[in-house]
């Protein structure tokens, strides 16, 4: 199939757009693969995408059980930083950022990465301490990362409420110029048809509602369109891991399923050209772009599995907008939605072999793992080729939790609705 | 503290009392009034012995005498229930929690000393702000702060709830036909103050 | 979402605060069985339908409550109090 | 009188000019008149350009499902952009500009994007615009600058940066039954309701009542449309709401609806709400929304002019103006012949209907032909033309079985094409509610299964009475281009590139084309598009499926939403000395929802200076600070210790009556949650502080063990932090000011020792004195009733004058207990273990406790653990707080971090610049040097020395003396 260029798109254009050719493949499942991924979403369609590229292996299925994308890859607020604080996540983040800073040509898909930096406001003094510290251990890891005075916040961002009597008053704030955004759509589409070229079976509508087991092994997985052998099965269904677990034997994990909502303006012209997050409760915001301002809060706190969320969060992401920017009292809500986060009980995200033999776990990623698509994909690729951990995953273990080596940037402990 | 002395019986150190809405609360008519008469009209009810009687399971019945013999208020046992009468008044707010308050003197020792070891009792004379609103448009504006159906039909005279509006919770008593009690945190108190004026400008609104 | 405090009546949602799963069952605290503990503080079932769990009316009457609920729907089919204290 | 205006008719007060501007030029219209029904009636058609192609367009609709006619209304300076012009109730000096074009709306220099247009399809973007893999746009630089004009491009209206001045409140309301929509069969269901006694809630979003009996012009359907209003409006149980428009059905029947109050008032700056946000909370809810009309996919159908058969109905009977003088039909179905006739009637000129089908059952053919309306049936319209507005349509015979188009057909002129492409009940709440639409074969379109007891669906909505169509969809010819999505630009080719690319499940077809993502969420567009994705896939419409609805209905201010949280209403605690402060000068700021004092800078002083003069004056004299905001709980009950005892690592069970002890919590992970002292005032009560910050928290963790795991203790937990006011004295002088102005108890060392607790009385009003430090000096906490709280701080101040008191604020505070190696909030940061803080010696052993199974596991007991250490500034530079601890030298290559500082202060009683920090290994480090690094923030590379966390009195003379 043709390269995406410049050029192709005047050729179609001049010929009525008749040249083109589906993204992806739609084929029939094959009785056995070597890998079989469960999960169509970002890490799923990425792990695909490294196991070929960087493995040599490409007799791989990717079992979607919907419409390819349509979990919370396709959902979340396209976010894509790496401004942890804790050391066992910022490496992983950070590699995952510089495969976003190539991404689109690694796919030769537009994924609209787009480095408008990240901006983490803050209202007190206690505030400003704690994110230069943040800031500082960035820094200190090779990660661009830098405070900003109002002064500077003023130039950056208008709009912004910088008043001494503003409802939450601005002292400063921290940037990660290289942080931004990416269309969230055009990864998965993007891993989709880099997978796809390199001979991975994408296999829509396929619902996994079973494993194969030999003893305590697991051989393969049924499907809504039958049953696929593989010598390796991958799970990185997001939200509905402990269910896929469950399906499995195993009927408890460190994670709980919480429901996200997330937002989108009215188009408007240029209003905000970064990401800003708020430090007084919890906030991001940034304009797609279409031109909606996109923005989210807080999970709505409280196990779910239903993709819609509740008005209490809706009036509180609005009110901290407004806070923050006056003049958007007059803009428009245009549509709420929701996904289901995997919540761990620390935080952080679990890539690991196991639980069973043969099997391969990745999950936990709870509202930040579009941002870790690519490294997840990378990690979790090496996890499977080799049975065994990669060197950035290696602290995201699942026996952290009963040993007590959580990574919990929130200081939360084993509440994962505060996470 | 019910160790210490009420200090709405003693004038002296009613005097040295500062409410929280010192500075904030001024009285007169604001907002839209319609025919110069206010939709609702706010005051304070400063200077009130205010105490939470809280009953051991089992016990809910004694506490109830109690302050039936200290206040001549006969209280329900249904959730919310409460009563008002010359020596003050008494709700529900939680199970086995009433919250009692009245100008009467040493109302808190003689609580206490009728509460035995049914319960136990706590001053909160100084912790909570009274604030009371009164007109036709009450409700309206309440309705506004709180997600309570504050129609008549399931609230009767002295019915109370407990509720809240954002961070701010409130204990809310019907006092009369129009006028409901709110007791807030005493250091949330002004903050409440204002946006209960706010949102009763557009009734229009009289403090007295 | 409605939660109906046995006590309070029906309230909306942002009258409660979430306490997760209420299907736990604490270890003696003299135990010093880790696993269990460990099952206990870390371990979920996560069901995706019926689940129990304990919230607080933190602003209402404070009473913890469990409430049956599922996960699919949020459809609310019970709540009682928790705990029965003396 | 303007000049496509009916000498009679609608609902609009001809007797009153009402003057507004659009795009700066003066109109008038009249009361009750929208945006787009005055400027229709001044001949204005063009009103908007499109999204991508920057079509001029006009009006499609006459409602709130208008994709075409946004504008930007301007009001005290703010703007609100993006507003539709049919639901623009105008005003006096109403001010509006149309968007999306520049320089003008007639001359727009992006139109030249729609000859573009065949490269712009969809998606095109994602297949190029990656810039080049090496050079200086590598990367992401190329996109980026692309994206810059794109971005540009892109967007509707432009919002403004002034805050918005507007008002907004939220209104909470209970009833037994809410009804969406006031149609007839809304107010038929509300007056069923009504008159059984419920509570009744009437939401409509238009400003009157009566929904599309206004203007279908059925006299039998309007006059008891009029009947029903007159009867709801004198019942006490019903309300009926106007310009209400119900948004959101979330869980538990709770119904977010927004009521535009003053948006039609000229007069503004009134307390009453702009918008207000209903939340209603309703036993059932009764769906009555009405039928949406949709259009026809075909060539040049984006052509101001061509509308849909009801809006022109509408303008027409409401407000009283034909949408043209010549006006000709398309249609599928038999509704538009109705709209024929009485536009007829009214004196347009209505030449023919052109209708896809072939036969026309029933009377309405031969009624139209009676009427003198031409039917050219078997036809479809294949083009229109017209610079910009249509000025003629051209028809082709059509076979709506097959879609070809057999023979050659016939212009028509016209200045107005009125299109009727079959109905869509509206179904967006029940969708909301979860309920899955159904495809009604007959009526071509989806439908809402069985209410499920919550909600019914009543009236069109349901799908009642709507005239069922011919199933045509799309009209494919030659003749320009057709388009579905009017408002994003998106062709019928746009959907069959998606199809052909693989981009076929209807959620695909959404995202990769944007159909349905604008601002009318596709109510006009929809339905056309999954019948085109199903003609391509040659599958039945049903499987294609629908998108997913989801809240807004329409689009909501966030001011509504935000209501009184907006502006200045902040929720502040304030102490009881509050006003004190301020009036001292005390820069006040916010922790958590308290505010708090930083310093009492005199004229002149740095806050560094401030707060170094406070806190010696406490080491050398006497300070005192308010410490009103420490969460205090009252704990009583038979079984108060042996619950403390519980909740607390080190034991409390012993502890006497009249002491106060130093207490820690934990998690029952095993980390550290709180600190905080706890006063036995009897043998069954106890007074408990916990640290600012963590007061609510700390009241629910216990609370929880006492409703869900130890329900048998007898305790009762009130908190009582705002009961008492509480200043604490710190200084060698604290207990001469005391003994100055204590009355009745003694003070002496003998009588309050260390963690005793005494009862007196300051200036005539009671106070209780503990005996405590946090500053490391000797010191008391005075507590008396908050109401007296500022009396017995006066009283304090004044009796300390003679002592050189002086107020310190949270600066001090922090520096006093820094150099004692106190702990807050910075440290127990949920990540830390009482290990972690040296605070192992008060880790009992005698007993179980709330963490005690979880505190030892190998990775809360690694050695290598940041754990808490001193550092000492060595430079004499000041110390950054957020810096990190490094072993390099070299500030470009300092190394990986080694730990945080945590807290840092200038040190009086040090003379040096010290601070507290958690560090890798820290017992192991104590002695050697390091550096602070402050890259992110200053820069700073400082070299400190890594100490004890105890600087000052590490034995605890001072404070014990
Ligand atoms: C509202 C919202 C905002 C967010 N914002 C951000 C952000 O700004 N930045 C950020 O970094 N992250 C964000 N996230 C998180 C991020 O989207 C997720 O962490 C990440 O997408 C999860 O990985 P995934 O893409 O593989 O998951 P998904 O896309 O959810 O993929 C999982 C897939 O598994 C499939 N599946 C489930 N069960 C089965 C089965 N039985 N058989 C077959 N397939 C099955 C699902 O259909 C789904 O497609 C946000 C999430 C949400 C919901
Ligand atoms: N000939 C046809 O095909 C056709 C089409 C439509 C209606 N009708 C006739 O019209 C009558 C139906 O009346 P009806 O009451 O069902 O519909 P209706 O259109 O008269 O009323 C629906 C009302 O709901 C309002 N509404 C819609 N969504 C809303 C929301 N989210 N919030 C608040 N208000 C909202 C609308 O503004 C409208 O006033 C019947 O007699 C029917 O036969 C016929
Ligand atoms: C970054 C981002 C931007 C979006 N912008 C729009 C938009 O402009 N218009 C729109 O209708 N939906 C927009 N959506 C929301 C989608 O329509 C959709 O609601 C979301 O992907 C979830 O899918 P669902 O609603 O089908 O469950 C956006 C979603 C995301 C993640
Ligand atoms: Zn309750």
């Amino acid at each position: 199939m043709a390269e995406y260029s410049a050029f192709q798109v005047f050729k179609n254009g001049l010929t009525g757009n008749t040249g083109w050719k589906q993204a992806w493949r739609k084929p029939e499942p094959k009785q056995q693969y070597d890998v079989v991924i469960i999960g169509g979403g970002g890490h799923g369609l990425a792990t695909a995408y490294y196991l070929a590229v960087n493995h040599g292996i490409t007799n791989v299925a990717i079992c979607e059980k919907g419409w390819l994308g349509s979990g919370n890859i396709g959902r979340n607020t396209t976010i894509v930083r790496s401004n942890y604080l804790l050391n066992g996540n910022t490496p992983f983040y950070e590699h995952s950022m510089k495969l976003w800073e190539n991404l689109s040509h690694e796919l030769n898909y537009n994924v609209m990465f787009s480095q408008r930096g990240i901006i983490n406001l803050c209202h007190t003094p206690a505030q400003l301490d704690d994110t230069a510290r943040r800031g500082n251990s960035m820094r200190l890891m090779g990660v661009d990362a830098r405070m900003l005075t109002p002064r500077d916040l003023a130039r950056r961002v208008p709009g912004l409420d910088l008043s001494a009597s503003a409802r939450f008053p601005v002292l400063g704030g921290l940037v990660q110029p290289r942080a931004g955004t990416a269309r969230h759509d055009a990864v998965a589409w993007g891993y989709a048809r880099a997978a796809d070229r390199r001979g991975v079976d994408i296999l829509e509508n396929c619902e996994v509602t079973g494993f194969l087991r030999d003893g305590d092994k697991v051989t393969g997985v049924a499907t809504s369109r039958g049953e696929i052998r593989a010598r390796k099965i991958a799970v990185c269904v997001a939200g509905s891991t402990s269910h896929m677990m469950k399906l499995a034997g195993i009927e408890k994990l460190p994670i709980e399923s919480h429901v996200l909502q997330a937002f989108v303006s009215e188009a408007l012209k240029p209003f905000l050209d970064t990401v800003v997050t708020f430090g007084g409760g919890h906030l991001y915001i940034s304009q797609s772009d279409k031109g909606g301002l996109v923005f989210g809060g807080d999970i709505d706190g409280y196990n779910s599995y239903a993709q819609h969320g509740n008005l209490p969060v809706v009036e509180e992401v609005m009110s901290e907008t407004v806070a923050l920017f006056p003049a958007a009292a007059k803009v428009r809500l245009l549509r709420s939605w929701g996904g289901i986060m995997d919540m761990s009980m620390d935080g952080t995200p679990i890539i690991t072999t196991g639980p069973l033999t043969g099997m391969y776990l990745n999950c936990g990623w709870c509202y930040g793992g579009f941002k870790a698509t690519p490294a997840s994909g990378w990690c979790f690729a090496h996890t499977i080729a080799r049975d065994e951990p990669h060197e950035l995953s290696a602290a995201f273990t699942l026996d952290r939790f009963h040993r007590g080596y959580v990574i919990d940037e929130k200081g939360q402990g084993a509440t994962p609705w505060k996470h | 503290m019910a160790e210490h002395p009420s200090f709405v019986a003693d004038p002296v150190l009613r005097d040295r009392a500062e409410s929280p809405l010192t500075g904030h609360y001024q009285p007169g008519d604001f907002g839209t009034l319609a025919d110069n008469d206010p939709g609702v009209t706010l005051s304070e009810r400063f200077g009130l012995t205010i105490v939470e009687l809280a009953a051991w399971r089992g016990d809910e019945e004694k506490i109830r005498s109690a302050v039936a013999s200290v206040m001549n208020l006969k209280l329900e046992g249904a959730p919310g229930s409460g009563a008002a009468g010359e020596n003050g008044s008494a709700f529900n707010t939680a199970p086995g929690r009433w919250l009692v308050s009245g100008e009467k003197a040493e109302l808190a020792a003689e609580l206490a000393g009728q509460t035995g070891t049914a319960g136990t009792l706590t001053d909160l004379s100084h912790g909570r702000t009274v604030i009371r609103i009164d007109g036709p448009r009450s409700r309206w504006v309440l309705s506004k702060l709180f997600a309570i159906d504050f129609s008549e039909r399931v609230w009767p005279v002295g019915h109370g709830v407990s509720t809240s509006h954002h961070d701010i919770h409130a204990a809310i008593q019907r006092s009369g036909a129009d006028a409901f009690d709110i007791i807030v945190f005493r250091s949330f108190a002004r903050s409440f103050w204002h946006v209960l004026c706010r949102s009763s400008e557009e009734t229009g609104y009289r403090v007295t | 979402m409605i939660i109906k405090c046995p006590h309070c009546g029906p309230r909306d949602l942002a009258e409660f605060s979430y306490h997760g799963d209420a299907t736990l069952t604490r270890p003696d605290p003299a135990s010093t069985d880790r696993d269990a503990w460990n099952a206990y503080v870390y371990d979920r079932t996560n069901p995706a339908g019926d689940h129990r769990e304990y919230w607080q009316h933190s602003g209402g009457c404070r009473r913890h409550v469990v409430v049956s609920r599922n996960t699919l729907t949020h459809a609310i089919t019970d709540v009682r109090f928790a705990g029965e204290r003396k | 009188m303007t000049s496509h205006r009916l000498p009679t008719g609608g609902r609009i007060g001809r007797d009153v000019r009402v003057h507004f501007t659009f795009d700066g030029k003066r109109y008038y219209g009249h009361g009750g008149d929208t945006l787009a029904s005055a400027l229709l009636a001044n001949g204005i058609r063009v009103l908007g350009r499109s999204f991508k192609y920057h079509r001029p367009r006009g009006l499609l609709t006459a409602g709130y499902d208008e994709p075409n006619a946004l504008v930007t209304v301007l009001t005290d300076g703010a703007r609100e952009p993006n507003i539709r012009a049919t639901e623009l109730e105008i005003f006096e000096g109403l001010v509006a500009e149309s968007q999306n074009r520049f320089p003008s709306l007639r001359f727009d220099v992006m139109a030249i994007n729609q000859f573009t247009g065949k490269l712009l399809g969809a998606g095109f973007y994602y297949k190029t615009f990656m810039g080049p893999v090496i050079g200086p746009l590598k990367g992401t630089r190329f996109w980026m600058f692309c994206e810059t004009f794109i971005r540009r491009a892109a967007g509707l209206g432009r919002a403004g940066t002034t805050p918005d001045p507007a008002r907004y409140e939220r209104m909470n309301a209970f009833c037994d039954v809410l009804v969406v929509g006031s149609g007839l069969a809304g107010l038929r269901g509300a007056r069923d309701a009504a008159t059984t006694g419920k509570t009744v809630i009437v939401c409509e979003t238009m400003p009157v009542a009566g929904g599309c009996t206004n203007w279908r012009g059925d006299e039998t359907q309007s006059d008891e449309a009029r009947t029903l209003i007159g009867e709801l409006g004198e019942m006490e149980n019903v309300r009926l709401l106007t310009r209400t428009t119900a948004w959101g059905y979330y869980d538990g029947n709770t119904v977010a609806a927004l009521e535009r109050v003053t948006d039609h008032l000229p007069k503004r700056g009134t307390p009453a709400p702009r918008h207000r946000h209903w939340v209603i909370r309703a036993g059932q809810v009764v769906i009555a929304t009405g039928a949406l009309e949709r259009p026809m996919v075909f060539p040049g159908n984006d052509r101001p002019g061509v509308m849909l058969a009801d809006a022109a109905m509408r303008f027409a009977e409401e407000f009283g103006v034909l949408t043209g003088k010549r006006m000709v039909l398309f249609t599928n179905n038999d509704s538009a012949y109705r709209v024929a006739m009485r536009l007829k009637e009214l004196g347009a000129d209505v030449p023919a209907i052109i209708d896809v089908r072939a036969e026309v059952e029933g009377d309405a053919r031969a009624d139209a032909e009676t009427a003198g309306i031409e039917v050219i049936a078997g036809h479809a319209v294949v083009k229109t033309e017209g610079r910009p507005e249509v000025s003629s349509v051209f028809a082709q015979p059509f076979d709506h079985r097959t879609g070809i188009l057999p023979g050659s057909g016939r212009a028509l002129t016209c200045d107005a094409l009125l299109v009727s492409g079959g109905w869509s009940p509206v179904l967006h709440l029940a969708s909301q509610a979860g309920a899955r639409p159904v495809w009604d074969e007959q009526l071509q379109a989806f439908v809402p299964p069985e209410g499920d007891g919550r909600w019914t669906a009543a009236g069109s909505a349901a799908g009642e009475g709507l005239d069922p169509p011919a199933p045509v969809f799309e009209i494919v010819s030659t003749g320009g281009k057709a388009f579905v999505d009017l408002q994003h630009d998106v062709t019928a080719d746009d959907v069959r590139l998606a199809h052909r690319e693989g981009f076929s499940s209807v959620e695909h077809l959404k995202r990769y084309t944007t159909l349905g993502m604008a601002t009318d969420q596709g109510k006009t567009s929809n339905i056309s598009g999954m019948a085109i994705m199903a003609e391509a896939l040659a599958a039945p419409i049903p499987q294609v499926g629908t998108t997913r609805f989801r809240p807004p209905f329409t689009p909501v201010s966030l001011g509504a939403l935000a209501a009184e949280r907006y502006g200045d209403l902040r929720p502040h605690r304030l102490t009881p000395m509050h006003d004190w402060h301020a009036e001292k000068g005390a820069h006040m700021y916010p922790a958590g929802l308290w505010m708090r004092s930083e310093s009492y800078n005199r004229p002149g002083e740095t806050v560094e200076q401030a707060y170094i003069r406070e806190a010696r004056n406490v080491r050398e004299s006497v300070g005192i600070v308010d410490v009103s905001t420490l969460g205090k709980i009252d704990v009583q009950g038979p079984d108060a210790a042996e619950f403390l005892n519980r909740i607390y690592t080190n034991g409390f069970a012993k502890l006497p009556v009249g002491k106060a002890r130093y207490g820690l919590m934990l998690r029952e992970d095993g980390f550290a949650m709180d600190d905080g002292t706890t006063w036995r005032l009897a043998e069954e009560r106890f007074l408990m502080t916990t640290t600012t910050a963590n007061a609510a928290r700390v009241m629910q963790h216990m609370e929880f063990y006492l409703d869900c795991i130890w329900p048998d203790l007898r305790v009762h937990l009130t908190s009582v932090t705002d009961q008492w006011a509480a200043a604490a004295i710190a200084g060698p002088n604290a207990r001469d000011v005391l003994a100055a102005c204590v009355e009745g108890a003694a003070v002496d060392h003998a009588t309050l020792p260390f963690m005793g607790i005494v009862r007196g009385a300051v200036a005539g009003v009671p106070v209780m004195i503990c005996r405590l430090s946090f500053s490391g000096e000797r010191a008391y906490e005075v507590y008396c009733g908050a109401h007296h709280g500022q009396h017995v701080w006066d009283a304090l101040m004044e009796a300390g004058e003679k002592f050189g008191i002086e107020p310190y604020g949270l600066e001090a505070l922090g520096t006093l207990r820094i150099e004692k190696g106190h702990i807050t909030g910075a440290e127990i940061d949920g990540r830390t273990t009482a290990h972690d803080l040296h605070l192992n010696w008060m880790i009992s052993s005698k007993k179980p406790f709330v963490g005690s199974a979880m505190l030892d596991r190998e990775g809360l007991m690694d050695p290598s653990r940041w754990s808490l250490v001193g550092v000492v500034s060595l430079s004499g530079e000041r110390l950054r707080g957020g810096s990190h601890v490094v072993n390099g030298a070299d500030r470009e290559d300092p190394g990986r971090s080694l730990g945080h500082l945590t807290a840092m202060c200038y040190s009086p009683a040090m003379g040096k610049y010290i601070g507290l920090a958690l560090v890798e290994n820290g017992p192991g480090r104590i002695g050697s040097r390091a550096w602070a690094t402050d890259p992110a923030r200053s820069g700073t590379h400082i070299p400190i020395e890594i100490v004890r966390h105890h600087f000052y009195d590490p034995e605890g003379k001072r404070m014990h003396g």
